[in-house]
């Protein structure tokens, strides 16, 4: 147990002796390198932990496609309902033998595929609309999300004059992503 | 048509003058936020001209730009005329001040008083300023600069008559040639009671930290020039650097041997000089917290006004011998 | 031309209630919302004779967000990203109180790791907290240069917080169970660092201030809160160690893994605003300490339980998460009705509690006391709002 | 040990202690001796934590919450009120704290607190009258059933206090009955599970 302490006193003699050690501190400063960043010649160095907002994960054999599974988790998850997932759904025909559809593996799906032409509905996702305005950064979704399908972007220089710039179609941004690095 | 030389030559100096306080707040704001940068590891004005030299220029035209506003409840004639009260006798005063040999306004042999007599001129235009523009924070911090003003008047006048006694004269040009070259030879070598109280009632007098309760912008959001904005506010803006320079030219003349300086004496050591007290000035306000307004007055009546009688007396008792 | 508060005078109804017990000749003025010392938009009216202040009032709710509402309709983890938000400060402690009372309800063990890496966090949050005051507070007494060192440093903690947790301010970083990332070496070593280069710096703060004899002066003597009026008023936090009480939840009621290590509990018997300052100051000292020792003897392993239930759905009950936070006990009542949203939350903010007392200790004081005493109450606004 | 600042307090007078978890005292009062309660705990040097309102089928549930500055342990007051009289007597001249914390119940709920010196609102817009928190019937839950531990039971009729009781009570809610008398008893006493996580 620490001892409940008094305030220490301060003769005048000390007094006027500590505006002179405040005049040293500040003067020492003065001549001390400065700390600053100057912002648009030089960048901070800690941006690569930025979480920003939230990015869909490419699957790892198909950069093309997402890793989500439109268990529409997330938009539940997100407090401020900024997450909206655009689906469509298409009846395919099941192909003769696909046995190497991983999406779709269950044992429904098997008796499904061995039941003479049954038409399988398929979901695909359109779009994966974010709206940045609302977000609050919080990382419910990626938390939530089972497969992992969603990162933390450290994209820091998001600037427009709209807000409909801030809704984001997170999907067409992947794209857009992985064209730009197997392009470049 | 004969007009007197004494005329031409003032108005030379008046012009001369103007360009100086002009060229002066340019500098002091430019040199203010420069060091205050410095001493928080900041770079201080940095984007306008090389080293944000134009940045004053820039505030300038800013503050001559805009529209000048008046509260509706605000006293039409007296709103308006405390800055001007403010900022016009600033002429005046630098009007005596020897800035070298030769180089005066006005000889006058009362200059000090004169510098004396119209610095108390600011205090009427501060009050002024915070009774017009009818707000209650501006009227507090007019209050409060009418009780400190008039309170640090005091001890200052005890020390600057100290040193009048001194020298026995009230021209400044001969004070200076009273002191020496060498710095031990300056009046400070003599009088450091003297210039402690002349420095601190100066500082108190301009209205800088710590003692800037007028403008306390803490407690009274800006205090008098609350409701000011234009070149109003910038009249007052320019007026108190212009008071600072002015009292470190006087304490310059009084305590710093004035033009007086090693090698060549001239206006340079005169400038550099005031330069520097300019920047302990200017240190001393981004180091310390601001008093408290009671304190304040403690320290001018408890204080400094006894030690400025003692000084007095001492330097009497002195020249007396 | 000037309005006397005995005059008629138009103003809202704050105003034209304060004004009905107003004396002859007095100056009623509004400080606040919109002042430098009131830090945000508290708004405090006040009655003067010349600079003295005969009443105060302070006036709230200018950003009331009603966050015990926003509780009753969202689910509890949605709920999580609110916390930051009442105090921006110590946003830490605000996700750990909630988080407590979750896991209270939900009977969730936290792993260890998880409890280590909790203290470390909301330490570094709490000096953050105390750097932001110490300069702010300054500035509130005219002192400009002392908040550009303060804020200085409050980057570097910061930018350590930001590696592990994503953000700057806002934290969301506590989650029901434990921590949503674990620390990373970068960050280890990054608050050794900074564990001794604020070691260096805080004997350069007490130069710069802390001796400086006009701050002294300013501070010494008012502003006095006796123990009695803090148990009146419900003051907790450095304000009531600054009355001489020895209470901190860290030590008293230790949650979590303080008891583990070894700290003082700085207090100081004088009751005014340098006691408070000072064990601010003292605190930051501590936080520091705690946090080298955490470091040291941080175990491995998750920070996660190994099984978290899909959806927070708390048995019937409730809970009070409580924790010290910079500016004294937060406390966070939750009444689960066993759905996924909480029944009825309930937020004891500190501020709140110790801002009540404004009105009793500036009767009768200077106008430049009152904005020492409420900097030496350290408030958040958002926080005593909600 | 953990009972002993619990039986201090019943020594000093307040009602039974009717429900301990780890380190929390329950109390629950009736409204009229509930300054008496204060009083007593303000004596013994608690300080007091908060002062909220909940909404429950049975009526409002005002909680005050009062902890010691050297002694671990909570204390918790807890008091039903009728939704029909929401009236309960301030604590403020006790613990001028709650003062705040009144005020905002009255915000929040409509709550009147007697002998409050000032119960306009505090952070609500002064012009309205919002009462944020109620809830609606559909959404309101019952008081017993989130804390069964806790079971009301029928004040035996004060014959004096009811002005608000047997009249126009409504057969909507079955804990009319019970807040007819304006208050709730609660009997069982329980160790509810131990709750501290941080517990080590």
């Amino acid at each position: 147990m620490t001892m409940i302490k008094k305030t220490p006193k301060q003769s005048t003699l000390q007094g006027i002796k500590s505006l002179f050690v405040g005049l040293k501190v500040t003067g020492r400063n003065f001549v001390m390198p400065q700390i600053t960043t100057h912002y648009p010649r030089k960048e901070v160095s800690n941006l690569a932990t930025y979480r920003g907002h939230v990015d869909l994960v490419p699957k790892e054999d198909d950069p093309m496609t997402s890793k989500c599974i439109l268990c529409g988790q997330c938009a539940k998850a997100c407090p401020s309902n900024c997450i909206e997932l655009v689906i469509r759904k298409e009846e395919v025909e099941p192909p003769p033998d696909e046995e190497a559809q991983p999406d779709s593996g269950s044992k429904e799906e098997a008796t499904a595929k061995s039941a003479p032409k049954k038409k399988k509905v398929k979901r695909i996702l359109d779009a994966f609309m974010l709206n940045y305005n609302l977000c609050s950064l919080c990382g419910q979704c990626v938390q939530t999300c089972p497969v992992d399908s969603l990162e933390f972007s450290t994209n820091s220089y998001l600037a427009g004059f709209t807000r409909e710039e801030f809704i984001f179609d997170l999907l067409e941004r992947m794209r857009n992503k992985q064209k730009a690095s197997s392009s470049g | 048509m004969n007009i007197p030389p004494e005329l031409i030559h003032i108005s030379i100096a008046l012009a001369a003058i103007a360009a100086f306080i002009g060229l002066n707040g340019l500098v002091l704001v430019y040199l203010e936020r420069k060091v205050a940068g410095f001493i928080q590891r900041r770079p201080g004005p940095y984007e306008v001209g090389p080293w944000g030299l134009l940045q004053p220029v820039a505030d300038a035209v800013k503050l001559v730009g805009k529209q000048l506003v008046r509260p509706k409840v605000a006293d039409p004639w007296l709103y308006w005329a405390a800055p001007l009260l403010s900022f016009t006798p600033i002429f005046l005063l630098f009007l005596v001040i020897p800035f070298g040999p030769t180089l005066t306004g006005m000889e006058f042999n009362y200059g000090l008083l004169l510098i004396l007599a119209f610095t108390g001129l600011n205090v009427l235009a501060l009050c002024l300023a915070g009774w017009s523009s009818a707000n209650k924070y501006s009227l507090l911090g007019a209050a409060r600069s009418v009780a400190q003003s008039i309170a640090y008047e005091i001890p200052l006048l005890l020390a600057v008559l100290a040193i009048a006694f001194q020298f026995g004269t009230l021209n400044l040009t001969e004070m200076v040639h009273q002191q020496g070259q060498w710095p031990w030879q300056w009046n400070i070598m003599f009088q450091p009671l003297a210039f402690v109280i002349y420095f601190l009632c100066a500082i108190a007098e301009t209205n800088r930290a710590p003692f800037d309760l007028p403008e306390a912008e803490s407690e009274l959001t800006a205090g008098f020039h609350t409701e000011y904005s234009g070149m109003a506010f910038g009249l007052f803006f320019l007026a108190e650097y212009a008071y600072i320079i002015v009292v470190s030219c006087v304490a310059v003349v009084l305590f710093l041997g004035g033009w007086q300086g090693p090698g060549a004496p001239g206006f340079w050591w005169f400038l550099l000089k005031v330069y520097a007290l300019i920047l302990v000035i200017i240190w001393i306000r981004w180091t310390y917290p601001r008093v408290r307004f009671d304190q304040l007055l403690n320290i001018n009546w408890k204080w400094l006004l006894p030690l400025a009688l003692v000084n007095l007396l001492l330097t009497l008792i002195f020249v007396k011998i | 031309m000037l309005h006397y508060a005995h005059e008629q005078l138009q103003g809202d109804y704050y105003t034209r209630a304060f004004q009905a017990g107003a004396q002859e000749d007095t100056l009623i003025i509004n400080m606040g919302p919109q002042h430098p010392s009131t830090h945000g938009v508290l708004r405090i009216i006040l009655e003067l004779h010349g600079e003295y202040i005969l009443r105060a009032e302070p006036v709230l709710g200018y950003v009331h967000r009603m966050q015990e509402k926003m509780g009753e309709v969202k689910t509890y983890p949605q709920y999580l990203a609110n916390m930051g938000r009442v105090d921006y400060l110590h946003a830490l402690a605000w996700n750990w109180a909630y988080v407590r009372a979750v896991e209270q309800l939900l009977e969730l063990e936290v792993p260890e790791r998880a409890e280590y890496v909790r203290v470390i966090t909301c330490e570094l949050n709490r000096i953050t907290s105390h750097l932001l005051w110490w300069g702010a507070y300054l500035l509130d007494l005219g002192a400009f240069t002392p908040i550009m060192y303060g804020f200085a440093d409050r980057e570097r903690a910061m930018d350590l917080l930001q590696i592990i947790t994503g953000s700057r301010l806002t934290y969301c970083y506590y989650t029901f169970g434990g921590v949503t990332a674990d620390l990373t070496p970068q960050f280890i070593d990054g608050t050794k660092d900074f564990c001794k280069y604020m070691r260096t710096r805080l004997p350069m703060y007490k130069d710069l201030v802390t001796d400086n004899m006009i701050l002294r002066h300013r501070v010494d003597d008012i502003g006095i809160i006796s123990v009695d009026m803090a148990r009146r008023y419900g003051v907790t936090g450095p304000n009531l160690r600054g009355s001489g009480v020895e209470h901190d939840l860290r030590r008293n009621t230790p949650y979590s893994i303080y008891d583990r290590f070894d700290f003082e509990i700085p207090a100081y018997e004088e009751c005014d605003a340098l006691a408070r300052y000072l064990v601010r100051m003292d605190e930051m000292e501590q936080s520091i300490s705690i946090i080298e020792q955490a470091i040291q003897s941080l175990p491995e392993g998750p920070v996660m339980p190994p099984k978290m239930p899909k959806v927070i759905k708390p048995p019937k009950g409730e809970a009070y998460g409580e924790v010290e936070g910079a500016r004294g006990v937060i406390g966070i009542h939750v009444i689960s009705d066993g759905t996924a949203t909480p029944y009825r939350i309930k937020l004891r903010a500190p501020s709140f509690s110790n801002l009540s007392l404004f009105a009793e200790v500036s009767k009768g004081i200077l106008l430049a006391d009152a904005v020492s005493i409420l900097g030496s109450l350290d408030l958040v606004i958002p926080e005593i709002d909600r | 040990m953990k009972q002993s600042w619990v039986d201090q307090l019943n020594a000093a007078g307040v009602p039974k202690c009717t429900e301990v978890r780890k380190g929390v005292a329950c109390f629950c009062l009736e409204s009229q001796n509930l300054l008496d309660s204060v009083r007593k705990i303000l004596e013994l040097e608690y300080y007091l934590q908060d002062v909220s309102a909940s909404d429950f089928q049975e009526g409002y549930l005002l909680t005050y919450h009062f902890a010691h500055f050297e002694e671990p342990g909570q204390a918790v007051f807890r008091v039903l009120i009728s939704h029909e009289h929401p009236q309960v007597p301030s604590i403020s001249s006790f613990y001028q704290g709650a003062i705040w914390h009144e005020q905002e119940c009255t915000d929040f709920y409509g709550i009147e607190f007697t002998g409050h010196p000032d119960l306009k609102p505090l952070l609500l817009v002064p012009e309205e009258n919002l009462c944020p928190l109620r809830k609606d019937a559909r959404s309101k839950k019952s008081f017993l059933d989130i804390f069964p531990d806790c079971k009301l039971v029928e004040a035996p009729p004060p014959p004096e206090s009811e002005e608000n009781a047997g009249g126009q009570e409504s057969p909507e809610e079955k804990a009319s009955k019970k807040k007819g008398s304006g208050k709730s008893k609660v009997q069982k006493e329980d160790d509810e599970t131990a709750q501290d996580s941080g517990q080590a």
